[in-house]
């Protein structure tokens, strides 16, 4: 349909200006886009990043090895540029899957209210009081280790609190005006979620995912230095810098640089999150980033 | 006020159980005999099968979740599989050096995380406040593994000026107490720091753009009175919400920060216990952990009607 | 072994360190040798803190499930009745002396003796203690040491005689560790023993606090005498502390806090080279890494996969990248120190391409299992690299101890990547839980009426020279049939303060404090 | 020597990036013992006038402020921040529009107003408790001891008033600002807190600066009055003069569109049309130009300067003399007339809605809040209902009954005989067809997010009716504005406009009954009138029935044709609009009527002469 179309680029327009015009989501933008581009070109490396040399053991940066060789030679910059795709997955996918199914429970919850809502905030309650590594530590070790399931633990513990901040959106939204026109039209209830609130909830998403994905990702990083996360010989940040710390003192580089990146990357999401809220103009303090 | 006390804390009692069934699930879906732990690996099949009946994993799941859940009601929470003692003691024994990090980090907070963050926002848009908030996304985006490492090979290892383990009971030695939970309440609190500087900048900006702020400029009082009474009280409650929530991710973090600087505290109980298959003890101390976030959840509600008069329950 | 292109800094440090352990061989051997008299000048008192990767579960030595890194502890608070030497020879301990006739044997008990809770130590409690471990009601992770045990009976109070059901050339080996610690009968039937230990050792038993340390006290009424006379233990106390990272123990070990190490891995100890206030000695105790391929299924029931399997690992690269060079490679489980040992045994040579051809073209896919504790599964990453190249297609499991051992019993994996400290207390005690068709080891699910032939004629000889024969026939078919693939073994030096002296090992290197003293 | 005199006062936001002139060279005065009221619509400049007085316009660089302020003899512009500091409040103080959010929610009274003595005055404690309890007794708080301890949130909203008011006095200012004192309180409140500024002003003998948008408040409580528009002074004069003979059209079109009490009822109003310019860009020749129905080319090319008319009076505008259409084009609606015919389009049968106060361990309910307490009403086809009541009379719970917003706890509401509560299929498609909304606040009831042609097209596509484009148009077109507003969002739209958006998506649907809630409240004086007329309007045109929600009975009185005043959940006093405005029985009808700003029984000091009739 023609005017959505323009609707939608038009009411996002301020926003994106907004955005680029801050200086922190200049930052974050291109550390984003850095990291996805690597994930999305890694195939392109072949295995260099898996091709071990024990002659080339933990050397610093060269020549050849632009940032150094790791505990069993391999290419510390293959690999980290092979480990963007485990980050970009748990900031996309788990994030995307706890951001979809924690808006529509908090949709629910927050929509209609009684007995559905008492008894998904329960549950939300007693799943957000347990420490957020303790449950996807759990959950990792009942599953079984490894990316898919780091993938779904990191969602198992996000999903809650996606629930609860779109519940708390939704309670303050339905009780707007333009929500009752609605509603006393005749608007069906799902169209009403969809066109009336969900392009509301945007920007606090928007804000919330971007704080999400970074706890999502030191949550990974967490895992992988318990052991629990992204399996061998796949590389990940997280394990990449677990394994750095304990050749810290024989080669600086090795978890210094995969430990730049997490850093990197994990700032431009923090980053990007003040930028998306200060573009939506939103001071919320359930927003403030919790792990 | 005491009834509304009375009545969270009844609503507590769904939530906990949620949390006990949760919990009891997910720890049987771990793989893994508990027994060879206990055992040895080299344990034959007969001893193994004749511990397992004797830890009752022999009966069916909702007898053994309505043991434990019964054993806790009666406040037993059951004893080690590892090392037969009372799981309560353990976790008695466990929880000053997870207390004593906790509340070190928070104090670091409130020390240093709210002046600054005042600073950052009466400073705002000054290079004073550019770094303050810029050390504070360095504070949130860093690992507490990678931190905790870096603090250690630097601290301990280069400058020698603290050791790099070990736990000393407050109790006994003061002093060395102290000195050994340096770098670990850093490496915790550096998170909540970073957070409540962040809350305190925003949330005190927003209070200093309300109306009575200017009806507080309108009556030609001081710029340090305005900042400290009219907005920055205004501004906390906020932040102790935030702040409060941090309690959940300060135990995410005593986890590995425990694990990293060996202190024997509940982050290394819960752990180790997951990975050595010790279910009561986890659960026990998973349990006492979810009961006291809950708590400071009431008490931060608490908290609020007490700085913000409005509130009344 | 070392190549041109090594890295320099570790090439010093192994040069370095190469120097230190010839050197100090020679302290070490009169440390651990019968003649400790040099010991008697040195500094009395003091409190030894030791840092301890491997808090024990339990301190009833007759539970203890640890194969032997619990006696480092337990041999604070217990004596046995006889004691091995470091030889192999045994000497006298709570029992003055002992007679072998046949299928009994007789002790005389030492007299005066008395548990750190006063009760007297007599045939009864010694009684009291062996029938604990045989009574299968105590589930006593030992039962099986003492199995040809029929009857111990109290002749009078100083002398004890234990009935054999058949002919044990072990059971003098097992009463001198765990199976024959003595405990006071008064205190193991209080209740709550297991952390709470009373026995007639050098220390007393003060505290124990999960995690954190565990601490003993010098015995003023210690039985023991120095050679020179001299009241034992000279320490005025042992506190263990336990600290699990490797990096931590290490920068405790620089830093002085803790004097003495149960084993660092060697990227860590070969930091530690060149501090002059630390002492490294290799005692000849290593860690054996293997990888046991599961014959039961498809592919490792074809000897060809296995032979390729064996071609492709690089056992060289392994080590190196795994034990920062500080390894041997061995055919087994033995050390070049063994008596069992013979260097003419050697597995195939590394050949990634030959076992391409073998496999023929397609790769093959096998599940390797390991352990999450490093540096497994650095090795097992390794050992996926090498196996692709080598045309296999491995898929890598890291799992948690009780995981893998559950898939490996079940056979549930087709190659699984362990370790065993060695030497053992008696070769029989690495091989037969492995590689009898019987043992409850035994992962490969070998069914090997050869090897259990040979095992058997090892077991139940007392000729070393038979035995000696038979071990190296077991290890000649156990490598030309490619059951297992020994990987390296990296050293584990003892590691100590140079201030502390005295050490005594045990034959599988485990530690003795009686003697130990700390220089001021 | 005036008491304070601004000259060519100039206030530019973004000065260095998109420059707004908010205030543009005003020129004021007061007299000791004066009230100057300065008056304008949203926009006009008088508030950030008012800030630069008391120097708490935004800091450089965001914004900069030229000309002079003089207060005695003092220069304030070369004031340093220490020098404000003894200024506000010590000597101008101010009075702010919304009291619930000018008191810090977290400190009490006593503190608050103790800090604003203490910051300019050496006293102790004590003292200055006892000063601030001076204060709330100047500003006749009621109980004063026992407020000291009090919080903002344990007072009314009139109590808040006060004590904001005291809080601006404490420290005993000679000159004060009030700036919208009473526009957030109940009619009732209003009328006390701008007579108690009277009596304040005259016994200290203080300034006064009142800055309102209501003219009737002008009227009756100025000596002099500033009008301003688009940041400047466009009139200036006694209060009398200005109002009894204004000399520019703006002055003279506000004043024909304020609703009045006195004016006929059921009377056009005369509106302004257009809307306020943008001040963001700059524009030759007079500001109001655009909507002056007496402009000539050279308004358009030339800025009027402010010229003497009459003694004291100044106006700019090139011909001020030029005759307006003036009010008396207002024409009678000829349907107004007559009792209600045929049966009545919605009806209200004993409707009680209570909601429950839970207390105690159980949250057993221990109290009900009536908010409906048993009221019947009838709406008749074709006729407007005035809803009339103060905050918290329950008439907008009432009508969320109707709305289905709301279940009543007892009665009936029906509609063309569907009982609402449990209407069937077709029925509840009826009701949602046929009941539309126009709600208060033209900020919220537009969905953001939407284009203009997705919220016309909305209700049409629920209920299958033709949203074609030219359909779309064709309502825009029905409330005065053109299909170029289609592909825009409501972000573009001024107030004024918004709500005419939202009585086009109303009429969508093509209704019988539009709920008005407070639909014209929060729009200016001229914008008002355009909408009133427009519901007007329509009305006629589609046989509409209207169930206005109001607070002000002069707003309502070019619309009602019947009224029902409403008071603790219960109708007072219900009938035709002519015998309510003219012989109320109900003694808080009567309240109402002349509480009402403007109302002619209030005329203390003759001022008002010039604007009764």
């Amino acid at each position: 349909m023609a005017t959505e179309t323009t609707t939608t680029r038009d009411a996002r327009r301020p926003v994106l200006t907004r955005l680029l015009r801050d200086r922190r989501a200049r930052f974050a933008l291109p550390v984003l886009a850095t990291v996805a581009v690597a994930a999305v070109a890694s195939p392109l490396l072949g295995d260099r990043s898996a091709a071990t040399d024990t002659d080339r053991l933990l050397t610093g940066p060269s020549a050849r090895h632009l940032l150094g060789t790791d505990e069993l030679g391999r290419d510390v910059l293959a690999r980290i540029v092979d480990g963007a795709a485990v980050t970009l997955a748990v900031a996309t996918v788990a994030v995307g899957l706890a951001l979809v199914l924690g808006t529509l429970l908090g949709l629910v919850a927050g929509y209609r209210g009684g007995w559905i809502d008492a008894l998904l905030m329960r549950t939300v309650d007693g799943l957000l009081a347990f420490p957020l590594l303790v449950l996807a530590l759990t959950v990792v070790a009942a599953l079984g280790p490894g990316l898919r399931n780091a993938l779904i633990a990191i969602a198992v513990v996000a999903t809650p609190r996606f629930a609860r901040v779109v519940r708390g959106e939704v309670l303050s939204l339905r009780t707007r005006e333009w929500v009752s026109a609605a509603h006393i039209v005749g608007v069906p209830t799902p169209a009403l979620l969809r066109r009336h609130l969900l392009p509301h909830l945007a920007g606090t998403l928007g804000v919330f995912a971007a704080l999400q994905a970074s706890t999502a990702i030191i949550a990974e990083a967490s895992l992988s230095f318990l052991g629990l996360g992204v399996q061998p010989p796949q590389p990940s940040w997280g394990a990449m810098v677990a394994a750095g710390t304990d050749h810290l003192d024989a080669s600086w580089s090795l978890s210094v640089f995969p430990g730049l990146a997490i850093l990197l990357t994990i700032a431009a999401f923090n980053l990007l999150a003040d930028a998306l809220r200060d573009a939506f103009d939103a001071h919320r303090p359930d927003l403030t980033p919790g792990r | 006020m005491i009834g509304y006390l009375v009545r969270r804390l009844a609503q507590l009692i769904p939530v906990l159980f949620v949390v006990s069934v949760v919990l009891f699930l997910l720890l049987r879906l771990l793989p893994g005999d508990p027994t060879t732990e206990i055992l040895g690996q080299e344990a034959s099949a007969a001893d193994r099968a004749a511990l397992r009946a004797d830890l009752g994993l022999d009966t069916p799941l909702w007898r053994q979740f309505l043991d434990w859940i019964g054993g806790v009601l009666t406040g037993d929470l059951g004893r080690s599989w590892l090392t037969d003692e009372p799981v309560a003691g353990v976790i008695v024994d466990r929880l000053p050096a997870t207390v004593e990090l906790g509340l070190i980090a928070l104090l670091l907070a409130v020390l240093i995380g709210i002046p600054a963050g005042v600073l950052a926002a009466v400073r705002r848009r000054t290079a004073t406040d550019s770094a303050l908030t810029g050390l504070g996304v360095l504070a949130l985006s860093t690992p507490h593994f990678y931190l905790a490492a870096l603090l250690i090979l630097v601290f301990a290892i280069w400058l020698r000026v603290v050791p790099p383990s070990g736990y000393v009971p407050f109790t006994e030695d003061p002093a060395g107490n102290l000195v050994r939970m340096v770098l670990p309440a850093i490496t915790v609190g550096s998170t909540v720091v970073a957070v409540v500087l962040r809350q305190t900048r925003g949330s005190l900006l927003a209070a200093l753009g309300e109306d009575y702020i200017r009806t507080a400029e309108a009556t030609g009082l001081r710029r340090r009175r305005i900042v400290t009474v009219y907005a920055l009280r205004n501004a906390l409650v906020p932040v102790v919400t935030v702040t409060a929530l941090q309690i959940g991710a300060l135990m995410s973090a005593t986890v590995v920060t425990e694990t990293i600087f060996t202190l024997p505290g509940m982050g290394t109980l819960i752990v180790n216990g997951i990975f050595s298959r010790d279910l009561p003890v986890v659960q026990g101390a998973v349990l006492v952990v979810v009961t006291f976030v809950l708590l400071v959840n009431l008490v931060t509600d608490l908290v609020y009607a007490w700085l913000d008069p409005r509130i009344t329950y | 072994m070392d190549t041109p292109s090594v890295h320099p800094a570790l090439l010093s440090r192994r040069a370095l360190l190469g120097g230190t352990v010839g050197a100090l061989a020679a302290v070490s051997l009169a440390a651990c040798g019968s003649d400790s008299g040099t010991a008697g000048g040195k500094g009395r008192g003091g409190t030894l803190t030791v840092g301890f990767d491997n808090e024990p579960t339990t301190l009833d030595p007759a539970l203890s499930s640890a194969i032997s890194s619990d006696r480092n502890v337990l041999n604070l608070f217990y004596d046995t009745l006889l004691r091995q030497d470091r030889d192999g020879s045994f000497v006298p301990a709570l029992a003055d002396r002992w007679t072998e006739d046949g299928r009994t044997v007789t002790f005389t008990l030492r007299e005066g003796v008395t548990f750190h809770d006063g009760t007297p130590f007599d045939a009864e409690a010694a009684a009291f203690n062996l029938r604990r471990v045989i009574d299968p009601a105590t589930r006593s992770t030992k039962a099986a040491a003492l199995k040809n045990v029929g009857s111990v009976d109290v002749v009078d109070a100083r002398t004890l005689r234990l009935t054999l059901k058949a002919s044990d050339p072990l059971l003098l080996i097992h009463l001198a560790h765990e199976p024959g610690m003595m405990a006071s009968p008064t205190a193991v039937k209080a209740g709550d023993y297991g952390r709470k230990p009373v026995g007639t050792g050098p220390f007393v038993f003060d505290a124990w606090r999960s995690k954190v340390q565990l601490t003993g006290k010098r015995n003023p009424t210690y039985w023991r005498r120095a050679t020179d006379g001299s009241a034992l233990p000279r320490l005025e106390q042992v506190v263990f502390r336990f600290v699990t990272d490797t990096k931590v123990l290490r920068a405790e070990v620089t830093t002085g806090g803790v004097q003495l190490v149960r084993t660092l891995p060697p990227e860590e100890f070969n930091q530690l080279a060149g501090d002059k206030q630390i002492t490294m000695t290799d005692t000849g105790v290593r860690r054996s890494y293997y990888v046991a391929l599961n014959v039961t299924r498809a592919p490792f029931n074809d000897p060809k996969v296995r032979a390729a399997f064996a071609m492709a690992i690089d056992r060289e690269g392994v080590g190196k990248a795994a034990a920062g060079g500080q390894y041997d490679l061995a055919p087994s489980f033995a050390t070049a120190k063994d008596w069992f040992y013979d260097p003419s045994i050697t597995p195939p040579a590394l050949d990634p391409a030959g076992a391409k051809t073998a496999l023929g073209g397609t790769p093959v896919p096998i599940t390797v299992v390991a352990r999450r504790r490093a540096p497994d599964p650095t090795i097992a990453e390794l050992l996926q690299s090498q196996l692709t190249a080598a045309g296999f297609a491995p898929k890598v499991e890291v799992l948690e101890a009780q995981t893998q051992l559950d898939r490996m019993r079940k056979q549930d994996f087709d190659a699984a990547l362990l370790v065993i400290d060695i030497p053992r207390l008696d070769p029989s005690l690495s091989f037969d839980p492995y590689f009898s068709s019987r043992g409850s080891n035994n992962w490969s699910g070998l069914a090997d009426s050869t090897l259990d032939r040979l095992l058997d004629t090892a077991a139940a000889s007392e000729d070393r020279a038979v035995r000696k024969q038979a071990y190296v026939e077991v290890q000649k078919r156990i490598v030309d049939e490619n059951y297992w693939v020994f990987l390296h073994q990296p050293k584990s030096p003892l590691i100590h303060s140079a201030k502390l002296s005295g050490i005594v090992l045990d034959v599988d290197g485990q530690w003795r404090l009686d003697e130990a003293a700390l220089a001021s | 020597m005036p008491l304070l005199s601004v000259e060519h006062l100039t206030v530019t936001f973004n000065p260095d990036s998109r420059p707004v002139p908010a205030v543009t060279g005003v020129d004021l005065h007061v007299d000791a013992g004066e009230t100057l009221a300065v008056v304008g619509e949203s926009g006009s400049g008088k508030t950030v006038t008012a800030l630069s007085v008391l120097g708490l316009t935004p800091r450089p660089p965001a914004c900069r402020t030229t000309g002079t302020i003089r207060l005695g003899d003092t220069d304030l512009t070369s004031l340093d921040a220490r020098g404000w500091r003894s200024v506000r409040g010590r000597r101008v103080a101010m009075v702010f529009q919304d009291p619930s959010t000018a008191l810090n929610p977290l400190l009490t009274l006593g503190t608050q107003i103790a800090d604003a003595i203490r910051a300019h005055e050496p006293v102790g404690r004590a003292a200055a408790r006892e000063r601030a309890l001076a204060a709330l007794e100047l500003a006749r708080l009621p109980q004063p001891g026992t407020r000291l301890e009090q919080y903002p949130h344990q007072l009314s909203g009139g109590m808040r008033q006060r004590a904001a008011i005291a809080l601006a006095l404490a420290a005993g200012p000679q000159l004060l600002i009030a700036d919208e004192p009473t526009t957030a309180l109940d009619v009732a409140v209003q009328a006390e807190i701008l007579d108690m500024l009277d009596t304040l002003r005259r016994d200290l003998g203080m300034g006064l600066i009142l800055i309102t948008h209501d003219l009737g408040t002008v009227a009756t409580h100025a000596d002099r009055v500033a009008v301003m528009y688009a940041g400047r002074v466009v009139e200036t004069g006694p209060t009398g003069q200005v109002l009894g003979d204004p000399r520019m059209p703006y002055t003279r079109a506000l004043l024909a569109a304020t609703p009045r009490l006195d004016a006929p009822a059921r009377q056009r109003l005369v509106a302004i049309g257009g809307h306020p310019p943008d001040l963001a860009v700059a524009a030759p020749g007079c500001a109001f130009a655009p909507r002056c129905p007496v402009a000539l080319d050279v308004c358009r090319d030339e800025r009027p300067a402010l010229r003497p008319h009459a003694p004291d009076q100044l106006a700019a505008c090139h011909h001020p003399e030029a005759p307006l259409p003036g009010p008396v084009a207002a024409e009678h609606d000829p349907t107004s007339a007559g009792e209600p015919t045929g049966e009545p389009v919605a009806e209200f049968d004993e409707v009680v809605l209570h909601y429950p106060v839970r207390r105690g361990l159980l949250r057993r309910v221990v109290d009900r809040v009536r908010a409906v307490d048993g009221v019947s009403l009838r709406l008749w086809p074709g006729r407007t209902l005035a809803l009339v009541g103060e905050s918290g009379s329950g008439k907008t719970s009432l009508t969320r009954t109707l709305l289905r917003l709301e279940r009543p706890t007892g009665g009936t509401v029906s509609y063309s005989g569907i009982d609402v509560t449990r209407p069937d299929r077709e029925q509840l498609r009826r009701l949602q067809r046929e009941v539309q909304v126009v709600f208060q606040n033209p900020y919220a009831s537009l969905d953001p997010r939407m284009t203009v042609a997705q919220i016309l097209a909305e209700p049409l596509r629920v209920h299958r009716l033709d949203a074609s484009r030219t359909e779309l148009v064709r309502l825009l077109e029905q409330v005065g504005l053109d299909a170029a507003a289609l592909d825009r969002h409501p972000a573009a739209f001024s107030g004024g406009q918004r709500q005419r958006i939202a009585i086009a998506r109303a009429l969508g649907p093509r209704p019988r009954l539009i709920v008005c809630d407070e639909a014209v409240s929060a729009l200016d004086v001229s914008i008002q009138a355009q909408v009133l007329n427009l519901l007007a309007d329509l009305q006629r045109e589609h046989d509409l029935s209207y169930l206005f929600i109001t607070h002000d009975l002069a707003v309502v009185r070019s619309v009602a044709h019947d009224i029902a005043v409403m008071r603790h959940g219960r109708i007072v006093e219900h009938g035709p609009a002519e015998r309510i405005y003219g012989s109320p029985t109900h003694e808080y009808t009567r309240l109402l009527l002349e509480m009402a700003p403007g109302h002619p029984t209030q005329a203390p000091s003759g001022r008002t002469a010039a604007w009764s009739r």
